[in-house]
């Protein structure tokens, strides 16, 4: 097994990882936090890809590496947005978490 | 044993010291624990991308570590700033309605 | 004449690295959290330093060699100062505990 | 077994056992700070897989900016830690079982990518001169995949927007609540002092180097947002109102460069975002310099948050 | 005649800088509203609106005529290094139609979000319009984008202008919804992104024309593939995965709420539709196919039923969203999997693609027309809706008339969708589906009447009104319900023009 096949099942993983905190986490930031640990996990899958495309000189693709950092910025923004929202929240309700069933926000036409 | 493979043995080394010094992250007590690990730990993350750049000679890699040690700081301050605007409330951080 | 350089590396990046290892078994074995931050912060900056200055040798030309210098120099002062910082919230946290 | 394999296999432990801690762990600040190494290790793999720009990115985010905004959230959000009921357990079962096949299923394909990759690496090599640049990353970045690249500063702008929408009404166009609650310390004006001049030379340094080298815009801006936030919190400069002109001229003015310039590609080059034969450089570096800047005002402000405050405290 | 794989070629059309412009115009709205903010902010939109208007238009035009795709490849870099744009048949129709909901949303939405002369910048004011150009910029670029990274970036841009308009009224059930929507459109787009990632290392290219050469049936691409549709599909709201919906767009303010329904949720159904048509084409097996359809049955049931519960007016058009978002996945058993020989695959493919803009107009207008009665009676409970018809007759008859098309009684855009839906069940033997589509039909009725029952009677109590409700903002929600009621006009048969620029043309019944 070479490195970047072994990083390749390491991403593997961390999609799984951090798909599972996402769905099982209760608390708004821990989910945040698993979407990040997901993102990276794809990330990787990515840069294995372009490790895997060396070629003509160059130590990995440079199409994949840059989409990677194009990405990562789009990530970070949602991870921005996410907690300011979640701050938003906790401000309104004092809480942190969603449960699932609860779809009942009611649209009051009253204070619109 | 060659010089490369010495390098790379040594900045596997300190990788599982890194490895270890996760447990103290994990056990605490305090966040004030916490922080100091993770800082220990950002010393031998930078520690083994050094060892990396001699040994892959791609001198660009310093460059990552250099990032890594100008940026190391900023978790304490935000942890330093974040310890202290729990003990004093601002006017205004209840009155959002 | 590498020989020599070869062996001044091999012992100093082992002297850092047994330097990290000092650090974190100060970290998991030193009681409280102020011991751990003054144990800690000597030995986290000697661990790099040993490892900076054997890889000096082996640094291409002059510029990289100022960049190895500069990585350690910026961890030294986080380092300080993120131990200052963190032993401000302990010291203060410290009533509580 | 090698040296290397021995590091590399480390460091793939290593990387899970973290991302584990992360997601499993009971204490919030716990967690973050694992995030935070788990940020550091990352950048230590992309070195292994030789993308060295995209290390500097998750060393910039993931080491700097991520670990500040999150524990500023979890302080914040400390009085009701560990509230939420945790779903049960068949229904943790059910997910997990999932996540290891979606796990599964991704490894299958990773054992079973073709055996020789296709790649772009040699069409992006060929064209590099064209583009005048050395960095081949930067290439795809600012001429093969431009349009990307401008609109995903119009997605980080578009995020801020979002952020400061969800200001309360009464506080619009005030000052971000970016709590500058650090007591007057000495040291963190001393660290406030010294650092920021080797910060903008470090960010100007990676914006520069990368049209040859690894770095770039992102990283640069990355570095300069984190030496605002720097003399902010210390108090050495105030933060300023969202609605201040200057401010948002700085916000655009990247984005509005860079369109401009893909806009004389109509004229001069027979494409948007194509560049005239023999000045693409230069006219990148100009793209890249105001890029940098409104990068870093706009990360700075999107991790200062909404406005809170009417005006200056 | 029915053109063929020759609008591939891969070189820059005649007038193909237009595609540029559809995307980077609002870009510039944005920026320069962010550098002049004020009253400018609403000026620059009602600048950008007409222009971006006639943009599309322009495409639309060039594609009737010419027959064939406008192409533009960006900065002169071909595929696979660089990126391009096409506006094929369904991308030209499309843009069309976002650009019309868009500039009657505009003009609709300046009662509510202008900023009086002389008075202070407010925030939503300020907000609202930079947001809806992002919807617009990101919108053109999902309908035109030919790279599934740009793509990406374009599902981003959307996300991120659509999260805000949720939460813009600033309650706390609206921050909520906007959480919940955030959570999932993440969730999504980094599915969609892994299976991006997936075709890259499969077979080297992102670009949607040279994958649809070089994508093979093998675990790879159907694991990307599923990857992606589960991603695509939470954006979309498609049942099981509506659960933000409802909450999300009944809280939006009206004008938001008709962008929300009636575009971006097509915006993701578009690249489910791009990825299995044309950069997979053949691929969709049966089963997958049937378990689309079975989704989109249960989107149409569920989402019928539970507006028929609802009390609240928005709230019952957001299930109604739900419910008609079912129809389109239709498409998938009856023009995907049938291969191309089957000769009413392009029937389907027509009436899917006329229910997505019937019901884009029929439902920006019905979101309007609630807006202004909650604006009027200050509530929008239905059970006391009494008496509205006499106070707002233009609105109820809005109502109305984006009823028809949502239940699909002629005249209507709504009714021929359905209706050559329903034939292609019939002659390629899917029957099943036209049981539920009648359902549907009949359930969509009952929710109609029971508003229009409701608004028509005559008041138990004295209603009490408000606020003015302004003639033109009337207007407004009308004439978008008259578009869905013209599209009721075209002929009952498959059109070429959204065939226009297909890899593998479908089949056409000869009469």
């Amino acid at each position: 097994m070479n490195s970047a096949t072994l990083f390749g099942f390491c991403g593997a993983i961390l999609v799984g990882l951090g798909l599972f905190g996402l769905i099982t986490n209760p608390q708004l930031l821990r989910k945040i936090l698993a979407f990040n640990v997901l993102g990276t996990g794809v990330f990787l899958l990515f840069g294995v890809i372009a490790r895997r495309g060396a070629a003509a000189g160059l130590e990995g693709d440079p199409v994949p590496q840059a989409l990677v950092i194009t990405g990562i910025v789009v990530a970070f923004s949602a991870t921005t947005m996410a907690v300011v929202l979640l701050l938003r929240l906790y401000q309104e309700t004092g809480e942190a978490t969603i449960s699932p069933d609860d779809t009942s926000a009611g649209t009051d036409g009253s204070r619109s | 044993m060659t010089m490369a493979n010495f390098l790379f043995g040594a900045a596997a080394f300190v990788l599982a010291m890194v490895a270890l010094g996760l447990f103290s992250v994990l056990r605490g007590p305090r966040d004030a624990d916490r922080m100091l690990s993770a800082q220990l730990i950002g010393s031998g993350g930078v520690a083994v991308l050094l060892l990396l750049a001699v040994v892959t000679e791609m001198p660009s890699i310093v460059d990552v570590a250099l990032m890594l040690a100008l940026l190391a700081p900023f978790a304490a301050v935000a942890f330093l700033r974040d310890a202290s605007s729990s003990q004093i409330k601002s006017p205004d951080a209840t009155d959002h309605a | 004449m590498t020989l020599a350089f070869d062996i001044f590396t091999v012992v100093a990046v082992s002297a850092g690295s047994f330097f990290f290892m000092a650090g974190t078994v100060g970290l998991l074995r030193f009681p409280d959290t102020m011991t751990r931050l003054h144990a800690l912060t000597k030995v986290d900056n000697l661990g790099l330093g040993l490892i900076v200055v054997g890889l000096l040798p082996r640094a291409e030309g002059l510029l990289g060699a100022l960049k190895l210098l500069s990585v350690w120099i910026f961890v030294q002062l986080a380092g300080a100062i993120v131990s200052q910082l963190v032993a401000r919230v302990a010291r203060r946290e410290g009533r509580h505990t | 077994m090698t040296y290397v394999f021995v590091f590399e296999v480390g460091l793939a432990a290593l990387l899970l056992a973290i991302a584990v801690w992360t997601i499993v762990v009971r204490a919030t600040f716990a967690a973050i700070v694992f995030f935070m190494i788990y940020g550091l290790l990352a950048a230590i793999v992309w070195v292994r897989l030789f993308a060295v720009d995209v290390a500097l990115t998750e060393a910039a985010i993931g080491g700097g900016l991520t670990g500040m905004l999150m524990l500023g959230a979890a302080a914040r959000l400390r009085e009701i830690e560990n509230s939420g009921e945790k779903p049960g357990l068949p229904m943790r079962l059910a997910a997990g079982m999932l996540c290891t096949l979606i796990s599964a299923a991704l490894g299958i394909v990773v054992f079973s990518l073709p055996d020789v990759a296709p790649t772009l690496a040699p069409m992006a090599k060929a064209n590099l001169a064209q583009t005048g640049l050395g960095n081949p990353v930067a290439a795809v970045l600012f001429a093969y995949r431009a349009f990307d690249t401008l609109l995903e500063k119009v997605v980080l702008l578009l995020a801020l927007v979002g952020v400061w929408s969800l200001a309360p009404d009464r506080v619009w166009g005030g000052v971000p609540g970016f709590r500058v609650y650090a007591q007057p310390s000495s040291i963190l004006v001393f660290l406030a002092q010294l650092l920021p001049p080797i910060g903008i030379m470090i960010g100007v340094y990676m914006f520069w180097t990368g049209a040859s080298y690894p770095g770039g815009a992102f990283q640069g801006g990355t570095v300069l947002a984190a030496m605002w936030l720097l003399v902010m919190i210390a108090r050495l400069q105030p933060v300023p109102a969202i609605s201040l002109r200057p401010l948002r001229l700085l916000l655009v003015v990247g984005p509005v460069i860079f369109i401009a310039i893909g806009l004389l590609g109509f004229v001069l080059a027979d494409a948007f975002l194509a560049y005239p034969a023999g000045y693409s450089k230069p006219l990148i570096i100009v793209a890249e310099a105001t890029l940098t800047l409104s990068i870093g005002v706009t990360l700075g402000l999107l991790v200062a948050g909404p406005p809170e405050w009417k005006t200056q405290q | 005649m029915i053109p063929t794989a020759m609008a591939f070629a891969d070189k820059t059309t005649a007038n193909g800088y237009l595609l540029v412009l559809a995307i980077i115009l609002p870009v510039i709205g944005i920026l320069l509203s962010l550098v002049f903010g004020g009253r400018s902010v609403e000026r620059v939109a009602m600048v950008l609106l007409p222009v971006g208007l006639a943009v599309a238009v322009a495409v639309f035009g060039l594609v009737w005529r010419d027959q064939q795709s406008l192409v533009y490849i960006v900065g002169g870099w071909h595929p696979p290094l660089g990126i391009a744009l096409r506006a094929d048949g369904i991308s030209a129709a499309m843009m069309l139609t976002t650009a019309i909901v868009i500039c009657a949303t505009g003009i609709f939405a300046r009662g509510e979000f202008s900023q009086p002369r002389g008075s202070p910048e407010t925030r939503a004011s300020q907000v609202f319009w930079i947001l809806l150009l992002g919807i617009w910029s990101g919108l053109n670029t999902v309908v035109l984008g030919d790279d599934l990274f740009n793509l990406y970036v374009a599902l981003e841009l959307l996300t991120f202008a659509a999260v805000p308009l949720v939460s813009l009224k600033g309650y706390q059930e609206t921050i909520k919804a906007a959480l919940r929507y955030m959570l999932f459109a993440l969730l999504g787009s980094v599915l969609y992104l892994l299976g991006t990632v997936l075709i890259y290392g499969a077979y080297g290219t992102l670009d949607i024309s040279l994958l649809s050469g070089r994508v093979q049936p093998e675990p790879v691409a159907w694991i990307a593939a599923s990857l992606m549709t589960i991603g695509l599909l939470a954006k979309t709201a498609l049942f099981p995965l509506h659960l933000w919906l409802p909450p999300a767009h009944a809280g939006a303010p009206a004008p938001g709420s008709a962008v929300l329904s009636a575009l971006v949720v097509k915006g993701s159904f578009f690249l489910i539709v791009r990825l299995w048509f044309d950069a997979m084409p053949g691929l969709m097996s049966f089963a997958s196919s049937q378990i689309l359809g079975t989704l989109g049955a249960g989107a149409i049931l569920f989402g019928s039923v539970l507006a028929l519960r609802q009390q609240r007016l928005k709230l019952l058009i957001a299930y109604s969203t739900i419910a008609q978002i079912g129809y389109l996945f239709f498409i998938f058993p009856l023009a995907a999997a049938v291969g191309v020989d089957e000769p009413w695959a392009a029937t389907a493919w027509t009436g899917g693609w006329l229910q997505l803009f019937s019901h884009a107009f029929a439902k920006a207008s019905m979101f309007m027309a609630a807006g202004l009665i909650a604006e009027a009676l200050g509530h929008d409970r239905i059970a006391e809706l009494g008496g509205i018809g006499r106070v707002l007759p233009i609105t109820v008859f809005t109502f109305g008339l984006a009823g028809l098309s949502l239940m699909g009684v002629p005249p209507s855009g709504g009714f021929v969708a359905k209706w050559l839906l329903l034939l292609a069940t019939v002659m390629e033997g899917q029957w099943w589906w036209a049981a539920v589509m009648l359902a549907g039909g009949l359930l969509a009725g009952g929710y109609i009447f029971m508003v229009l029952g409701k608004a028509l009677a005559s008041a138990t109590v004295p209603l009490k009104i408000v606020a003015p409700v302004s003639r033109s903002r009337e207007m407004v929600a009308l004439t978008l319900a008259l578009f869905a009621i013209l599209l009721g006009f075209l002929p009952l048969q498959p059109s070429e023009f959204l065939q226009i620029g297909r890899p593998e043309v479908l089949g056409v019944i000869t009469r």
